[in-house]
C-alpha cells in the first residue's frame, strides 16, 4: 500500500499525470473509487482484497477525461480490460499510465509490449465458486437452465448497474435505449429480462474479460456475469481467440475464417 | 399518415387461379394507412402501370406496394411508373404472389390468407420506406494500368485511343512483359518481337499515356471513380532526360556475372544494364544490389564514360501520387523454376531448362541467337525430351489447375526445334492435349505429322544423367503404361504459369480478392469475368489465371471498354441501397462510439474513420462514416453494430422489424 | 389422430441464394407447405439475431434462415460473418435454456429449388411435431401486473 | 380513531400470519434469496426472514410494480378497441408482514405522491386493499439515518399495525389505523391486551446526524456548487438507487405491441439515466452524471418539500447500500450541510 502510495505521489509530482484512479475507504468496510489529483491525497489510497470494482470503467468519463493524463491501478483482469479498450478504438496506448503491484513494487505498464506481457503472465482466474457455478450450470438440462435462468431474471429490475459497471459496455447510446425499433422492451418483464441478457452476452462475446464487475454490482444478485464468461468462453472453443491479450486483435466476432465450422446449418 | 396504395396481380392465371385476389384485396383495404387497394389482371401491362400512375397522382400516394411476380423480376419496372409519377421510387415494393404463393401452393383458403400476409408486411415496410436519391460519384478520367506486359500495353493503348488518360506503371525496367522473350509465336509462329515492339513503341509516344518504368505500387485509397495512387519511382540512378541511351556505361560496368532476367539466366548482365536491346525505354538502370559502388564505394567507371554526364548515384527513390477513377490490374504470371522439381533434378542439370527458357535459345535475340544450343556445353542437342504439365495438374505439388499455354507452346518449341535442327528427335511427354483455340488442334497435328515429332502420353517419372545424357523415365500408358526410356541432350520442362511474385501484396493494396494460388478473383466467374469485388478496378490478362497472348489482349480490351464505359459520363450513378452511420446534435455527435467492429466486417473497405472536432481543430471524437463509393449495401455492419448506429437504406431496422410484427401480429 | 396444428413459420433469407432459390421453386412448380413466410434481406449478414427473438415474441412456431452457400456470397463474405454470429448465437441461447430446435439454419442456392421445398415441409413438418411455441411469447405477460 | 395496545407472542404472530394465507389474502413478508432478502408472497410463514435490517428492495412495488399495463387495446379493421386496466384490474388483498417504519413511510410518501393532482386509480386501489404490519427496528447499520429525515425506528407513520419486539419473545402490538384495527379484531384470539408500553428502550438508536430542514434551506441556491461534480466523480450511471429507494416514483410509459394488439405498460424509470432527459432532438438538458446526481439529491430534499411538503427520502440508506460504486447520500448530505454556503 505505501509503495503504490509513494509511486501516485511521485507520477502526481513529476506531472506525468494529472490523476490517479485507485480506491479509497468507503462505507463501513467498503472500499469505493477514488480519484487523487494532488500528492496531499495519496494517503487516502488503499489497496487489498477488496478492491475488486473494475476502474477501468471511468477511463472515458468524460469528467475524469478532463483531468488530464490518468494513471490506473490494477488487477490483472483491468490490465485485460485496459488492452481490450486499446484494440476497441476506446483507449489510446499513450493514454493511461496502468500500475500494476507486484512482490511489493509497483510496476508501469505503459506501451503495448508491457501491457501484453502483464496480461499474458497474469492469465483471469476465477475464484472456486464462480468455477462451480459454471460447473453446475452445465449440468443442467436444457428445461433446468431454462427455469434456472428464469428464476434469476424474476428479480431483475432493469437498473443496468451490469451495463453501468462493466467497461466495456462503453456504448453512449444503449441498444436497448433505442425504440425505432425497440429492439430490447424496456419493461422489466421476463421477456424484456431475457432480450436483454441475451443481448448483453451477445454484445460481450469475444469481448468479456470476465472482471466479474457485473455480478458484483448487480443489486438483486444475479450471478450475470456467467452469461458473458460463457460468451467468451464460446468464441475461444470455436474460433480461438480471446480478448484482453493484444492490442491490434482483430474482434473475433466481425471477423471470420472460411474454415469455421458448424454442424447446424443444412 | 401514410397514404398506400396497394395493386394485386391476377398475373392472368398465374395468380388469380389459385389467390382469391379481390379478396386480398379488400382485406388490405382495412389496414390503416392504405388510401387504395385494387386487383388488375396485368400489372405489369401499360394499362396496369398507368393505374399505378394515375393513383399516384390521384391519391396524392406516398408509397406504392405492387403485389405480383418476384422483385426479381419487375421490381424496376414499377419503380420506373412511380418516378414517371414524380413518386420517388424506392417508395415503391413488391410482395411476391406469383413465385413465392401462386406457383407454389394449391388454390385454398391458406394460400390466400398467405397472400394477404405477404402483402401487409409490405405495406408496413413502405410506410417506413424514405425516398433514396441515387449516388452520384465525380469520376476522375485517368485510368492506372498496372503491368506493362502485354495486356497492360493493349489496355492502355484502348483507353488512350479513345481519349482518355492512362498511367502505365511497370515495376521492371522496360515494358514487354514475358511477350517481349518469346521467340515465336503459336499458332501462326509469326515473330512475337516483331508484333510487340511497334505497340510498346506506341505507348511510349503516346500523348495520353504517362509510362512509368521501374516502378511499383505504394498504396492505394479512395474508390471508384476516386482512387488516390501513391507510386514508387525506384531510383535508376541516371537523368533519363540527359541519357542518350548509347551504352557507353554498359560496356564500361566490370561487373559482368549477373544472371540476365531478360534471358531466363542463360545469359549474364552487367550492374548498369538495359534489360534488351528494344527496351521501352531504351535507358539503362544501375542493379544497386550488384554495383560495386553501392556495395564498396567503389568503381563509377560508368559515370567517367557517360558522355551525356547522365549518371546519377545519389539519386533517391520518388514518391508521385495521382488521381485516378478506374484501375486496371495486368501484372501477368510467372513460370515455376526447374528447382522446384525433386524428381527432374531440383535444377542442377543444366541440360534440363523451362520453356521459357528454351524461348530464348530458340529466339532471334537470345544468348545463342536463335541456334538451339543447349546450356551446359554448347552442342546442339540431337534428342530433346519436351515434358507437358511440369507441375501443372498435380495436387500433390499444390497446383491443380492446369495452366493452360503449355500445350500449345510445348507443340511450338518441338516444332521450331525441328525446323532448326533437321535431323533431330522431339519427343513429348503429355497428359492431354489441349489445343481448343481457332486453328490450335491443326497447329498440333502438324507438329506431330508434318514435323514428325513424337507425342508419349504418359508421365515422366524421374530424368538423371548417365555417361552425359539425360535419362528420361517415363511411361507410355497408350501401350499399356509400358515403361520408356529416352536419352536425352536437352530436356524442357512445361512448368506451370504461377501467380506473379508480389501479387498478394498489391491485391491487398487493392483490396480485391484472390484465389488460393494468389490468381486475382474476378467478381464473377460467368458474367462479370474482367471485374473485381472492388468496383472500378478491372483485370487484364494472366493475373487472373494463365492464359494466352490472345486471350490476354482480348481481355485488355475488355477491362478497357469497362474503363472506356466508366470514363463516359462526368459522374457515376450509384444503387442508394447503402449503410448510413447516424449523425445527431452535439454533444452526442454520433451514436457511433468509433470501435470499428463494421470496419472487419466491411467486405468493401466502405467504413472510414471521420474525426469530428470542434472550431478550434480539438478532437472529438471519431466515428465511422461509410463511403457511398464503396459501400454495396449488404448490411453486414448493420448487424454487427452494437448500439444500433449504423444502418442500411432500404433494409433499416425499422423496415424489417415492421415487417416481422405485421406478419405475426 | 392426425396433427392438424398449422405452425406460423418466419424465414429470413438473403436475396441473392434463397430468395432467387425460392423463386427457383416457384418457376420449378413445386410445391410446398404454405406456412412460411419471407422477409427477404440484401445479404444473411444483415439478419440481426434480434429478429429471431423478436419472431417467437410474437408468436412465431418456427424460424429458417438461410442464404448462400459458402464462398458463394454475393458480397463475398456476408454468410461467413453470419455463420460465426449463429454458431455463438445458438450455443448462447440454450446455456439461457432456449429450445433451438425451432430454428432451421440452412443455405439455400439460387439454382436449388427443390431443396427450398424441401427444407419448408420438412421444417414445417418438425414444428408440427413440437407443437405450438407458447412459452416465450407469453413471457412478455410474465411478471407484467 | 384510537389506537388500541396488545402483545403478541412470536408463536402466535405466526399462527396468525398463517391463518391470513389460509384466507386466500396474499402474504408479502421477507424471504431470503442467497445474501439478499425480499418481500416475496408465501405460503409458509416458517419460511419469513425476521434477522435482517432493511431488505434489499424497499416494498414499494406493491404499490408502484415495476411494470404495470395501463390499458390494452386490440385492431380490428380500422375498429380500435381500447381495454382499460383500471377499469378492470381487481386489487388483491395484501398483507405486507415486516416493512420497516422507514419502508411504511416510503409507502406512504408513494401514495400521496400518486395521489395529487390526478389521482392514480391503480395505486389507490391497491393502497386500499393493503394492510402494512410492521416491525419496529432493534437494530441499524450504518447506512441508517431515519431520525435525521423525521422518522424514527418506532414511528408508526404508514403502517396500520405496528409491532416492537419486546422481551420473552413478544411484541408490542399498535394498531395504527381503521385497516389495522379491523385486522387485528379479527383475528382476536392470537393477541392479548397490553397497557402502553414504552417502546425506546427496545428500540435502536439511530444517531441524528443532520437536519432535514437545514439541508433543504441549503439546497437552494447551491445549483451551480461544483460539490455535485465532486461528489458524482464515482456514479457510473445505473438506476440501482433509484430502484431500491422505496420512494422513488419515477416512471416510464412504454407501448408495445403491433398493429393489431398491444399493452401500454408503466415501468420503473431512474433520473440517473442519461436517457432520462434526453429530447428527441438530441439534446440532453442533463447532459452530465453529476446534473442527474444533483437532481436526485435536490428532488428530495428540496423540490419535493418545496412542492409537497414531503420529503423524498425516509432515510433507508438502501440507495447507498446497493450502489455499485459506494455512492453514499447521508456522507453527502452532511458534506452539504458543511459546505454549502447559506444563500
Amino acid at each position: 500500500m505505501q509503495v503504490l502510495q509513494q509511486k501516485a505521489k511521485e507520477l502526481l509530482e513529476s506531472g506525468k499525470v494529472q490523476v490517479v484512479i485507485g480506491y479509497g475507504e468507503g462505507t463501513g468496510e467498503r472500499v469505493r473509487p477514488l480519484f487523487v489529483r494532488t500528492a496531499e491525497e495519496v494517503s487516502k489510497l488503499v489497496w487489498d482484497d477488496r478492491c475488486r470494482q473494475n476502474l477501468a470503467v471511468y477511463l472515458n468519463k468524460p469528467e475524469i477525461k478532463k483531468m488530464g493524463m490518468p494513471a490506473l491501478i490494477a488487477t490483472p483482469v483491468v490490465v485485460h480490460t485496459v488492452i481490450q479498450l486499446i484494440a476497441e478504438h476506446q483507449l489510446k496506448v499513450d493514454g493511461v499510465l496502468t500500475l500494476v503491484v507486484e512482490n511489493g513494487s509497483v510496476k508501469e505498464l505503459f506501451d503495448t509490449t508491457s501491457l501484453e506481457a502483464y496480461a499474458e503472465s497474469h492469465p483471469v482466474i476465477f475464484p472456486p465458486f464462480v468455477k462451480q457455478e459454471i460447473k453446475t450450470i452445465a449440468e443442467m438440462s436444457l428445461h433446468e437452465r431454462f427455469k434456472f435462468w428464469q428464476d434469476e431474471f424474476s428479480r431483475c429490475i432493469k437498473c443496468y448497474a451490469c451495463r453501468s459497471a462493466c467497461p466495456l459496455c462503453y456504448c453512449e447510446r444503449c441498444i436497448t435505449d433505442n425504440n425505432q425499433p425497440q429492439w430490447i422492451s424496456s419493461a422489466s418483464h421476463a421477456q424484456g429480462n431475457f432480450e436483454w441478457h441475451v443481448n448483453r452476452a451477445m454484445h460481450l462475446a469475444g469481448r468479456c474479460i470476465q472482471c466479474g464487475s457485473c455480478t458484483i454490482a448487480c443489486p438483486v444478485g444475479i450471478p450475470i456475469g456467467l452469461l458473458t464468461i460463457e460468451a467468451s468462453r464460446i468464441v475461444g472453443t470455436e474460433f480461438g481467440q480471446q480478448p484482453g491479450l493484444k492490442c491490434d486483435a482483430v474482434p473475433a466476432m466481425s471477423s471470420f475464417k472460411v474454415e469455421d465450422t458448424e454442424t447446424f446449418i443444412k | 399518415m401514410s397514404r398506400i396504395g396497394v395493386f394485386i396481380c391476377h398475373c392472368g392465371e398465374n395468380i388469380g387461379a389459385t389467390v382469391n385476389c379481390e379478396k386480398v384485396a379488400k382485406t388490405i383495404a382495412a389496414m390503416p394507412g392504405v388510401a387504395l387497394s385494387v386487383d388488375y389482371k396485368y400489372m405489369c401491362s401499360d394499362p396496369g402501370q398507368n393505374l399505378i400512375r394515375q393513383a399516384i397522382k390521384e391519391k396524392n400516394l406516398t408509397g406504392v406496394v405492387v403485389a405480383a411476380c418476384s422483385p426479381r423480376m419487375h421490381e424496376p419496372t414499377f419503380r420506373r411508373a412511380c418516378a414517371d409519377s414524380g413518386l420517388n421510387p424506392y417508395l415503391c415494393e413488391m410482395a411476391n404472389l406469383r413465385e413465392h404463393c401462386s406457383w407454389v401452393h394449391a388454390k385454398s383458403g391458406a394460400t390466400t390468407d398467405k397472400a394477404v400476409d405477404l402483402v401487409s408486411m409490405l405495406v408496413e415496410k413502405v410506410k417506413r420506406n424514405k425516398p433514396l436519391h441515387p449516388i452520384k460519384v465525380p469520376v476522375t478520367k485517368t485510368a492506372l494500368v498496372i503491368g506493362g506486359g502485354i495486356a497492360g500495353i493493349q489496355a492502355s493503348l484502348d483507353i488512350a485511343n479513345a481519349g482518355q488518360k492512362v498511367v502505365l506503371v511497370e515495376r521492371e525496367p522496360s515494358i514487354g512483359g514475358h511477350m517481349s522473350q518469346l521467340s515465336e509465336t503459336f499458332p501462326t509462329l509469326d515473330c512475337s518481337q516483331c508484333i510487340l515492339t511497334p505497340r510498346m513503341v506506341e505507348v511510349a509516344q503516346h500523348p495520353n499515356i504517362t509510362l512509368y518504368t521501374y516502378s511499383e505500387i505504394e498504396s492505394v485509397s479512395g474508390f471508384i471513380g476516386n482512387f488516390t495512387v501513391r507510386i514508387r519511382k525506384k531510383a535508376r540512378s541516371i537523368d533519363e532526360k540527359l541519357c542518350t541511351g548509347c551504352g557507353n556505361c554498359v560496356t564500361a560496368c566490370p561487373i559482368k556475372k549477373i544472371s540476365s532476367e531478360f534471358n531466363a539466366g542463360l545469359e549474364m548482365r552487367s550492374a548498369i544494364y538495359v534489360p534488351f536491346p528494344q527496351a521501352v525505354p531504351n535507358k539503362p538502370v544501375i542493379d544497386r544490389t550488384r554495383c560495386s559502388y553501392f556495395k564498396s564505394g567503389k568503381c563509377k567507371f560508368c559515370e567517367t564514360k557517360c558522355p551525356a554526364k547522365a549518371i546519377r548515384f545519389d539519386q533517391q527513390d520518388e514518391i508521385v501520387e495521382i488521381q485516378v477513377g478506374a484501375i486496371v490490374t495486368a501484372t501477368g504470371f510467372n513460370v515455376a523454376e526447374t528447382s522446384f522439381f525433386p524428381e527432374y533434378g531440383y535444377g542442377k542439370y543444366k541440360d534440363v531448362i523451362t520453356g521459357l527458357q528454351f524461348e530464348r535459345l530458340l529466339s532471334a535475340s537470345g544468348p545463342t541467337l536463335g541456334e538451339v544450343k543447349r546450356p551446359s556445353d554448347g552442342k546442339v542437342p540431337e534428342k530433346v525430351v519436351f515434358i507437358a504439365c511440369a507441375g501443372s495438374r498435380d495436387p500433390a505439388k499444390g497446383i491443380e489447375y492446369c495452366s493452360k499455354i503449355c500445350c500449345m507452346y510445348t507443340a511450338k518449341h518441338a516444332m521450331l526445334y525441328k525446323h532448326k535442327v533437321h535431323n533431330g528427335e522431339a519427343y513429348v511427354f503429355y497428359m492431354d492435349i489441349r489445343a481448343a483455340g481457332k486453328g490450335y488442334d491443326e497447329f498440333v497435328r502438324r507438329a506431330i505429322e508434318d514435323d514428325h515429332v513424337q507425342y508419349i502420353r504418359g508421365r515422366v517419372s524421374r530424368v538423371y544423367e548417365r555417361n552425359g545424357k539425360l535419362i528420361v523415365k517415363g511411361a507410355d500408358t497408350l501401350l499399356g503404361a509400358q515403361q520408356v526410356e529416352i536419352e536425352a541432350d536437352l530436356v524442357v520442362l512445361a512448368t506451370a504459369g504461377i501467380s506473379n511474385n508480389g501479387a498478394e501484396e498489391l491485391a491487398q493494396k487493392l483490396h480485391v480478392s484472390y484465389d488460393s494460388h494468389k490468381f486475382f478473383s474476378e467478381a464473377h466467374p460467368k458474367l462479370r469475368p474482367v471485374e473485381t469485388n472492388s468496383a472500378g478496378i478491372f483485370l487484364a490478362g494472366a493475373c487472373q489465371a494463365p492464359k494466352d497472348i490472345p486471350e490476354s489482349v482480348s481481355q485488355a480490351s475488355a477491362a478497357a471498354s469497362k474503363v472506356i464505359g466508366l470514363f463516359s459520363q462526368n459522374e457515376m450513378t450509384r444503387e442508394p441501397v447503402i449503410a448510413v452511420v447516424n449523425r445527431t446534435v452535439s454533444p452526442v455527435f454520433s451514436t457511433c462510439m468509433g470501435c470499428f467492429m463494421c470496419q472487419g466486417a466491411c467486405p468493401y473497405n466502405a467504413i472510414e474513420r471521420e474525426e469530428i472536432k470542434t472550431r478550434d481543430g480539438t478532437l472529438i471524437k471519431t466515428v465511422a462514416k461509410v463511403n457511398p463509393g464503396l459501400c454495396q449495401g449488404c448490411g453486414t455492419c448493420v448487424a454487427f453494430c452494437r448500439s444500433k448506429s449504423i444502418d442500411l437504406q432500404g433494409y433499416s431496422n425499422e423496415q424489417v422489424y415492421a415487417e416481422l410484427m405485421e406478419l405475426l401480429s | 389422430m392426425e396433427n392438424t396444428f398449422e405452425p406460423k413459420i418466419v424465414a429470413f433469407v438473403c436475396n441473392w441464394c434463397t430468395y432467387a432459390g425460392a423463386d427457383l421453386t416457384g418457376t420449378s412448380r413445386i410445391k410446398y407447405a404454405t406456412n412460411v413466410r419471407i422477409v427477404r434481406f440484401p445479404c444473411t449478414g444483415r439478419i440481426d439475431y434480434n429478429l429471431l427473438l423478436k419472431a417467437f415474441a410474437q408468436g412465431a412456431d418456427g424460424v429458417i434462415v438461410s442464404g448462400c452457400h459458402p464462398n458463394d456470397c454475393h458480397y463475398t463474405s456476408g454468410n461467413f460473418h453470419a455463420r460465426r454470429r449463429w454458431i455463438v448465437f445458438r450455443q448462447m441461447m440454450e446455456y439461457m435454456g432456449f429450445d433451438m430446435s425451432r430454428v432451421k439454419f440452412s443455405w439455400v442456392s439460387a439454382a436449388e429449388g427443390a431443396k427450398w421445398a424441401d427444407i419448408v415441409n420438412t421444417t414445417v413438418q418438425e414444428i408440427r411435431d413440437l407443437g405450438p411455441s407458447k412459452e416465450y411469447a407469453e413471457m412478455s405477460r410474465l411478471g407484467v401486473v | 380513531m384510537s389506537i388500541q395496545n396488545k402483545v403478541v407472542t412470536h408463536e402466535n404472530l405466526l399462527n396468525f400470519l398463517g391463518e391470513i394465507i389460509a384466507s386466500g389474502k396474499e402474504l408479502y413478508a421477507p424471504q431470503r434469496k442467497g445474501l439478499k432478502t425480499y418481500f416475496h408472497p408465501l405460503n409458509d410463514v416458517q419460511t419469513i426472514v425476521f434477522d435482517y435490517i432493511q431488505t434489499t428492495l424497499s416494498p414499494k412495488s406493491l404499490l408502484f410494480p415495476k411494470v404495470e399495463r395501463l390499458l390494452s387495446y386490440t385492431r380490428d379493421g380500422k375498429q380500435i378497441h381500447v381495454t382499460d386496466s383500471s377499469e378492470q384490474k381487481q386489487a388483491p388483498d395484501r398483507i405486507l408482514f415486516g416493512s420497516r417504519p422507514c419502508d411504511a413511510a416510503g409507502l406512504q410518501t408513494v401514495t400521496e405522491f400518486f395521489r395529487r393532482d390526478n389521482p392514480d386509480a391503480f395505486i389507490q386501489r391497491r393502497q386500499n386493499a393493503l394492510t402494512i404490519i410492521s416491525v419496529s427496528c432493534t437494530k441499524s447499520n450504518e447506512y441508517c439515518f431515519c431520525t435525521s429525515v423525521g422518522i424514527s425506528p418506532g414511528d408508526t407513520t404508514g403502517s396500520d399495525i405496528l409491532l416492537t419486539p419486546i422481551e420473552n419473545a413478544r411484541y408490542f402490538v399498535e394498531a395504527v389505523t381503521e385497516k389495522g384495527s379491523l385486522l387485528l379484531a379479527q383475528y382476536e384470539k392470537y393477541f392479548e391486551k397490553s397497557e402502553a408500553i414504552t417502546k425506546e428502550p427496545h428500540l435502536v438508536k439511530v444517531t441524528k446526524t443532520f437536519s432535514s430542514t437545514e439541508i433543504s434551506e441549503r439546497l437552494t441556491g447551491s445549483f451551480d456548487n461544483p460539490i455535485w461534480k465532486d461528489a458524482s466523480l464515482r456514479c457510473i450511471g445505473c438506476g440501482t438507487c433509484a430502484y431500491a429507494c422505496p420512494v422513488c416514483s419515477c416512471f416510464d410509459i412504454q407501448d408495445e405491441g403491433t398493429n393489431k394488439k398491444g399493452d401500454r405498460l408503466r415501468c420503473w424509470d431512474s433520473c440517473g439515466f442519461s436517457l432520462f432527459t434526453l429530447h428527441t432532438s438530441g439534446h440532453n438538458p442533463r447532459s452530465t452524471q453529476s446534473e442527474r446526481w444533483r437532481q436526485r439529491v435536490m428532488h428530495k430534499f428540496s423540490y419535493m418539500p418545496e412542492q409537497s411538503g414531503m420529503l423524498g427520502c425516509v432515510g433507508c440508506g438502501r440507495c447507498s447500500m446497493s450502489c455499485p460504486a459506494d455512492m453514499n447520500l447521508k456522507e453527502q448530505l452532511l458534506e452539504i450541510a458543511a459546505k454549502v454556503e447559506d444563500v
